[in-house]
């Protein structure tokens, strides 16, 4: 019973948590830059009124799929990554399901986007798929190199043994190049800056989204707020020890977050042949180092 | 029991009957040349059963051996005997289309003499008849490889009389030498008294003998008159030499070796001299454009892969060498006679020309993928289990020096089918520069066509020839034979 | 005959010379029709080393010219056989030989060796 | 028993049917229509006669033909008779009235024997006979289709002359080590043999059947070879052909030498044989799959994935556990169904349009859906996404190299995975996606003939992911016969100690996340179909004689990335010894001068040269 209501109601709750962090986000970017920003609660007024726009524009069956791909495949990856109090799915897939379901809605949106037939939407999934060349190696080796000391490829397992050894067990304490290097290629997958390419307003007339607009963007708002969480809890499980109840979590978040868009704030964004190189250059090698120290 | 003395006797008889008659009989010489070769066939084959049991002796003018003359019909007599006769036939039959003309009776002669010459090489039991029977043979081979009467006919053979002359002063030098240390000239007798010899003398006979007989064997470095000869004899004569005449000279080589010398020592020297004679001659092949020097090449590589099998001083090495033997004469043949027609049909040598030529002449092409498939070793074609007994007679000739010469043999392999592999794909492309071409007449195909059932069905029969050949095996390995008659 | 100087000496001796002067001039001679007479020195040699493998010393030719000669005070016949049948196939060689230089002269103008390469390589 | 003897039979009576009758292209399609269905029929019957023996009275050296049914050979057996009907299916019509099409029935009854002989064969001689037979088939198979072809074609033949030669050396030094040809016999006395002696052995063997199934550094023949024939013809090479290289490897590393002997193999530390062969195989994941990258054509690409997802297959054998090495051969299958799947979905696009340049390309999915669907389905499983049957296998792999303790052949198998994903995605948007040029306006889908195998391998490619069980049941009796573990499996998933995997439960909460978002998407006003002229352009109109398509240079960003690392090694490596051999050639040439001079002098060297070497030796 409490699993059912936890599946009913996990999705509202992380929608909710995600959607006041990207408002948060709004918000302390334009502080930082001088501004007042819009008011906390504006992605939301933001979703409700591409939800009830009159004109839906589409381009087809896949464009139309795609969207549903793009916020069911999300909606998988939420559940079997395990939140304090929920993991019932984690026994049925590991973090290497979660690893490849986090693929899912970035296929669907891509399929989608190609269907619209804008070179800006091509442009932009191109680019958004050598980003995933680049953040995704590093990022997936820290995560073999922890795996490997562990002797478990489960998240939830993982989570257990950091908890076990306390703060120090944190896999950013034990392993800190492979926590680092983690953290550099997260930010790479939130797609913040300095790694935004794919979506760059003012080059391609933001890219994927170019020919999404009304219900479609809104779906791509929820499916944003939501993966934004779900991409910070992988982090979180991995190396921050997981949580142990949810304002344990919460605060993790807030704080990971913050620190992600603080860099976020300050840079300008790279070049896709630069940002590949930077991510093979800096994460990469770190990775590499630390797990040479696991094996040695 | 037919005498096997009328294998010399019928064509060396045939020969002269046409030369005088020739005037008479005008272009119908050449069914009494084919009369002759089928009963030679014949003859053959009713000896095999009675060879097996027991060798035949057969004493020339009733002066008995070692003073006097004879026949010596051990296994391997007979078989090469069955090999000759048959190829003969199946290459005359060719050659009555092929040859055409007002002097073909010369053809027929001299093609009576070669096959008289070459009876003669693998059946006497005297070493000076040996070397009558070679020069027979030789003499034979050098005008009709200048039968066409074109300026490379005659250059070749110019080249290849003057390389066989040599050849054949080596062989006498070591004849002389034989007899001056041992005072007779009968294999048989030679056999028990060679040994009593001091080795000095010995080694300088054996490799008298070897350098001579090697130039006829296309031995490296001895074969250098092959490419040329080979190519520039009309295609029947050039199947004839790469089909028997060469294998006969090593056969001979290998049998004084084994008995009649018995200095199985030096094996490994020959046998390395076989693989660098294939790999030469692969290498050498690899990059020719006339279609006849390829062949030409392609012999001498299989000419040392023979060598190579021969010399691996085992009853397995010698059956699988003359497995590889019956192999070479089917499908060199094969590729010879049909590389004629296309020859005469497009008038070009080079096979770069022949681009598309399966479309204009399917029969002959088809067979002649046969005979390379054959050639390469590709089961389940004969080549297939005569190389894969030499591989394993190597093999079981044990040791890493052994182990290298198989690699060298098969690299030498690869080259060969890349390079014949190049002239199929001419042979098979979907674009044709040749619009006028026909296919072979009737007869030659029949020719090429009983060859390629060799190839095709060899596999059937192969406990029936493994025995023949094994018979050979045991008569150069273990002396068994010279041991019955004597 | 005393001393070093045997028959056998001087009979292996002359044909290995004959044989070597011959082949040298077969390696070294351009023309062809030099080269046949190479040929021929080299099996004149190889000639006579085979009559020289039958000889004994004092005995005499194998014709029974007189009468009341013995065999066994003859020389080998065998090898005189050899020779003359290895003559004659040197005649046969040697006028084939001849024959298809005529010929190939006819053809290419030249007995130059090094200018008759139309096959190579 | 006899089905054995019925299944070779009947091939050869195909082959020889379709040479009698090659002018009529109505009878040899029919005939191969209902040999290869009786085919298939015979290979899923043949279930309960696994473990029975049959041989030929033949001999050859001594040796029988012998074939033996094992659980092993049971399941490439239907593989091969599978992929073969569908592709007939598929060629009925795609293959009517091409040119060069004579012999086409022909030469795919003359592989698929070449093919079965070997998978049943029990004995190395056998094999071999059998190996031969299929190489020289597969190079007719490639010959067809132009010149082109024929030099690809060229190109696979001197590696598979090679391999058979490597492969013949290894079939007799083991005979001559053993004295026995029989794998079974082999396999008892293996323990005898010296480790070097072993090691030598197994490298032979190893070399040749990497060389045929394309193993990096030794794969160039592959794409090109593959991409130049019939579109269907790809797909069947891609598919099956390769495998039968991976067939050889599972058969000698397991069943002959046997995974413990093979384990003896040290090297130094942790790197052993098995460590050796995975770093060859995480090469040939990663180098092919970003070669992909840069091609234009879509068979030339899927070509290239197939040389890369070998790499999979091998690396999971190379990891040792149960879980790998079932991984790697379940991935024989799933990589069989997808490939075969997205190159008829090439083959129909092609058969249409009558290209496969992805730079012409673009918009198909509005004409041709069944197509476009059969694309999809097929490269998500080529990527190895949920829920297709790519991930299952490719989940199996990556958790072996982690738990087995290989991270950077696990990275590798990551790195290729990503590079999987960008050149498919380049595919599939290429071909499909983007603008729709006006010329293929009156493209229509594919008949009904040729719409029939896809929809069976989306179903299958859907199946084998969503109830890997169907397959691993089978995989994990031929562990067991192989004498390895068995891998726990369950219908839908595996079942493990620590981390499962559950596809049922993933394909639910997928689909159910799906139902979700369509209530959502419900809620929201209907939405309007659009043209594609329709279009966002910065504030100008659009009309068809605007080319407004990203196509051309899909990942030019990256491949500038990239490209400093491609030195382009094994291409000059190839050529270096192709412009050796040459020149070595030429060399032995020039030994026939062609004056009479020198031949004489020859002679006289020989004769010193044979004296001075002889009297060291007597």
């Amino acid at each position: 019973m409490n699993t059912v209501l936890w599946i009913v109601f996990l999705p509202i709750l992380l929608f909710v948590i995600g959607t006041f962090m990207l408002g948060y986000s709004r918000k302390y970017v334009a502080r930082i830059e001088r501004r007042y920003g819009p008011p906390i609660q504006q992605v939301f007024y933001d979703i409700f009124k591409l939800m009830s726009k009159k004109t839906n524009i589409s381009h087809g069956w896949m464009h139309d799929f795609a969207i549903l791909m793009l916020l069911g495949g999300t909606l998988l990856t939420m559940y079997f990554v395990p939140v304090p109090g929920f993991h019932f799915f984690a026994q049925y897939g590991d973090m290497l399901v979660i690893m490849y379901i986090l693929l899912i809605p970035a296929l669907g949106m891509a399929l989608g986007v190609g269907e619209t037939a804008n070179p800006n939407g091509s442009i932009g999934i191109s680019r958004a798929l050598m980003m995933l060349a680049g953040y995704d190696i590093p990022f997936v080796l820290t995560f073999i190199g922890f795996a490997m000391i562990n002797h478990t490829t489960s998240m939830y397992e993982l989570i257990q043994v950091q908890q076990a050894g306390g703060f120090a067990g944190w896999g950013l304490i034990s392993q800190p190049l492979l926590g680092i290097a983690a953290l550099i290629a997260l930010q790479g997958m939130l797609g913040e800056k300095p790694f935004e390419v794919m979506v760059a307003p003012h080059e391609i007339a933001t890219g994927p989204m170019t020919e999404m607009g009304g219900k479609f963007l809104g779906i791509m708002m929820i499916q944003h707020a939501i993966s934004i969480v779900v991409e910070l809890t992988i982090y979180i499980n991995l190396f921050l020890g997981g949580a142990v109840n949810w304002f344990d979590y919460l605060l993790k978040l807030f704080i990971l977050f913050t620190a992600l868009i603080s860099v976020n704030a300050v840079f300008g964004r790279f070049r896709t042949d630069d940002a590949v190189r930077f991510m093979w250059k800096i994460p990469l090698p770190l990775a590499i180092i630390g797990i040479l120290f696991i094996i040695f | 029991m037919v005498n096997p003395i009328l294998l010399i006797i019928i064509p060396l008889g045939t020969a002269f009957l046409i030369s005088t008659l020739a005037s008479a009989l005008k272009n119908t010489t050449k069914y009494l040349a084919l009369l002759a070769l089928l009963a030679n066939v014949w003859i053959s084959i009713s000896l095999l059963p009675e060879v097996l049991q027991r060798p035949i002796n057969v004493i020339i003018a009733g002066v008995k051996p070692p003073v006097g003359i004879n026949l010596f019909v051990g296994p391997l007599g007979a078989v090469f005997s069955v090999i000759i006769s048959i190829a003969g036939v199946l290459i005359l039959l060719y050659s009555f289309k092929y040859i055409e003309g007002e002097q073909q009776h010369k053809y027929y002669t001299l093609f009576l003499l070669l096959i008289t010459g070459s009876h003669g090489m693998i059946l006497t039991g005297d070493v000076f008849n040996l070397f009558v029977f070679f020069e027979i043979l030789a003499i034979s081979s050098y005008i009709l490889v200048g039968y066409a009467g074109d300026k490379n006919g005659f250059e070749a053979a110019v080249k290849y009389l003057i390389l066989g002359s040599i050849g054949s002063i080596f062989i006498l030098v070591a004849i002389a030498l034989i007899y001056e240390g041992t005072g007779t000239l009968n294999m048989a007798d030679l056999a028990g008294k060679f040994s009593t010899l001091d080795p000095a003398r010995r080694l300088m006979i054996l490799v008298f003998f070897i350098t001579g007989m090697g130039v006829e064997a296309a031995v490296f470095p001895l074969n250098s008159w092959l490419p040329d000869a080979h190519s520039s004899a009309p295609s029947s004569i050039s199947a004839v030499l790469s089909g028997f005449v060469i294998e006969i000279a090593l056969v001979v080589i290998i049998k004084f070796v084994y008995t009649i010398f018995a200095m199985t020592e030096v094996l490994g020297f020959l046998a390395v001299a076989g693989v660098i004679t294939l790999l030469v001659g692969e290498f050498a092949a690899f990059r020719q454009s006339n279609i006849k020097r390829v062949l030409a090449y392609s012999s001498i590589g299989q000419i040392g892969l023979i060598l190579f099998a021969m010399s691996l001083n085992s009853k397995a090495g010698i059956n699988a060498g003359m497995m590889q033997i019956i192999n070479h004469t089917a499908s060199k043949s094969i590729l010879f006679l049909t590389a004629g027609y296309m020859i005469v049909k497009t008038g070009s040598y080079q096979f770069s020309d022949y681009r598309g030529i399966a479309k204009k002449m399917p029969v002959s092409s088809f067979f002649f993928v046969l005979g390379v498939l054959s050639l390469l070793g590709v089961p389940p074609f004969f080549g297939f289990f005569s190389k894969l007994n030499i591989i394993i007679a190597a093999l079981h000739a044990g040791g890493a020096f052994y182990i290298t010469m198989v690699f060298l043999v098969l690299l030498g392999t690869i080259i060969e089918s890349i390079y014949f592999l190049k002239i199929l794909q001419v042979f098979y492309a979907r674009d044709t520069a040749i619009l006028d071409v026909k296919e072979a007449p009737f007869l030659p195909l029949l020719s090429i066509a009983l060859f390629s059932l060799v190839i095709l069905l060899g596999f059937l029969f192969l406990p029936q020839i493994t025995s023949y050949t094994g018979n050979i095996a045991s008569e150069l390995v273990t002396k068994l034979q010279m041991a019955q008659v004597f | 005959m005393n001393g070093i100087l045997s028959v056998s000496t001087v009979l292996n001796t002359a044909s290995a010379g004959l044989i070597v002067l011959g082949l040298y001039i077969v390696f070294t001679q351009k023309n062809l029709i030099k080269m046949v007479i190479g040929l021929d020195l080299a099996d004149t040699g190889v000639n006579v080393l085979l009559v020289s493998t039958g000889y004994i010393k004092g005995n005499t030719a194998p014709i029974f010219s007189k009468a009341g000669l013995q065999v066994s005070q003859m020389v080998d016949p065998v090898p005189q056989a050899l020779v003359l049948t290895s003559i004659v196939i040197g005649f046969g060689v040697s006028a084939l030989a001849l024959a298809l230089i005529i010929r190939l002269y006819q053809k290419t103008g030249t007995l130059d060796t090094s200018k008759i390469r139309g096959l190579k390589w | 028993m006899s089905i054995v003897s019925n299944l070779l039979l009947l091939t050869l009576l195909g082959v020889l049917l379709n040479v009698i009758f090659y002018k009529s292209e109505v009878v040899q399609k029919y005939i191969s229509l209902i040999i290869f269905a009786i085919l298939t029929y015979l290979s899923i019957v043949m279930y309960p006669l696994v473990g029975s023996h049959f041989e030929i009275p033949f001999l050859i050296a001594g040796q029988h033909i012998g074939f033996t049914i094992t659980y092993l050979n049971y399941y490439f057996a239907l593989m091969i008779t599978g992929i073969t009907l569908l592709t007939v299916i598929f060629s009925l019509k795609f293959i009517k009235g091409k040119e060069g099409n004579t012999h086409y029935y022909t030469v795919l009854f003359l592989k698929t024997f070449g093919m079965l002989g070997v998978i049943l064969s029990s004995d190395l001689l056998t094999f071999f006979v059998f190996w031969e037979i299929m190489s020289w088939s597969t190079f007719a198979l490639m010959s067809t289709g132009g010149e082109p072809a024929h030099r690809s074609a060229f190109k696979y033949f001197v590696f598979a002359v090679t391999a058979s030669m490597i492969l013949m050396a290894g079939v007799i030094l083991s005979y001559s080590l053993f004295g026995s040809f029989d794998f079974a016999v082999i396999h008892g006395k293996m323990a005898s043999l010296s480790l070097p002696m072993t090691g030598f052995l197994l490298t032979i063997f190893i070399t040749s059947f990497s060389i045929e199934s394309a193993v990096f550094p030794v794969h160039s023949w592959l794409p090109d070879g593959y991409s130049n024939t019939f579109t269907t013809f790809t797909a069947y090479l891609s598919g099956i052909s390769t495998r039968i290289g991976i067939y050889g490897i599972i058969l000698f590393l397991f069943g002959v030498f046997g995974i413990q002997t093979v384990d003896k193999l040290g090297i130094i530390g942790k790197i052993n044989f098995r460590y050796v062969f995975g770093i060859f195989a995480a090469l040939t994941m990663i180098v092919p799959t970003f070669t992909a990258l840069y091609q234009h054509d879509a068979k030339k690409l899927i070509a290239w994935h197939s040389v890369g997802q070998g790499g999979y297959m091998l690396i999971g054998l190379a990891s040792g556990s149960a879980l790998g090495i079932a991984g790697g051969m379940f991935h024989v299958l799933n990589h069989m169904a997808y490939v075969v799947l997205i190159v008829f979905a090439i083959a129909s696009v092609e058969y249409r349009t009558g290209t496969t340049n992805l730079n012409k390309l673009g918009g198909l999915i509005k004409k041709m859906p069944v197509s476009y669907l059969a694309l999809l389905f097929g490269i998500i499983g080529l990527a190895g996404l949920p829920p297709m049957n790519g991930f299952v296998s490719k989940w199996f792999i990556y958790r072996a190299l982690i738990l087995g303790g290989y991270p950077f052949l696990a990275i590798a198998a990551v790195i290729g995975t990503l590079g999987t994903i960008l050149s498919v995605y380049k595919l599939i948007h290429n071909m499909f996606l983007g603008q729709l040029p006006e010329r293929y306006n009156d493209v229509k889908e594919v008949g009904f003939s040729m719409q029939l195998p896809m929809w069976i391998l989306m179903i299958v490619v859907l199946g084998l992911g969503v109830y890997p069980g169907l397959a691993m049941g089978l995989i994990a009796k031929i562990q067991v016969s192989l004498g390895l573990a068995a891998v726990p499996y369950a219908l839908h998933g595996i079942k493990a100690a620590s981390g499962q995997l559950d596809m049922l439960v993933v394909s639910a909460v997928f689909i159910g996340g799906i139902a979700v978002t369509w209530i959502i998407y419900l809620l929201g006003n209907r939405r309007k179909h659009v043209g594609q002229y329709n279009n966002y352009a910065g504030g100008n109109f659009l009309n068809k004689s605007v080319a407004y398509n990203f196509n051309y240079e899909f990942y030019a960003a990256l491949e500038h990335v990239i490209d400093p690392y491609r030195k382009k090694i094994i291409e000059r490596t190839e050529r270096g010894i192709a412009s050796v051999t040459d020149a070595v050639s030429e060399y032995i040439r020039r030994i026939y001068t062609g004056m009479i001079n020198t031949y004489g002098i020859y002679v006289v060297t020989a004769f010193v040269v044979t004296i001075i070497i002889l009297k060291e030796l007597i």
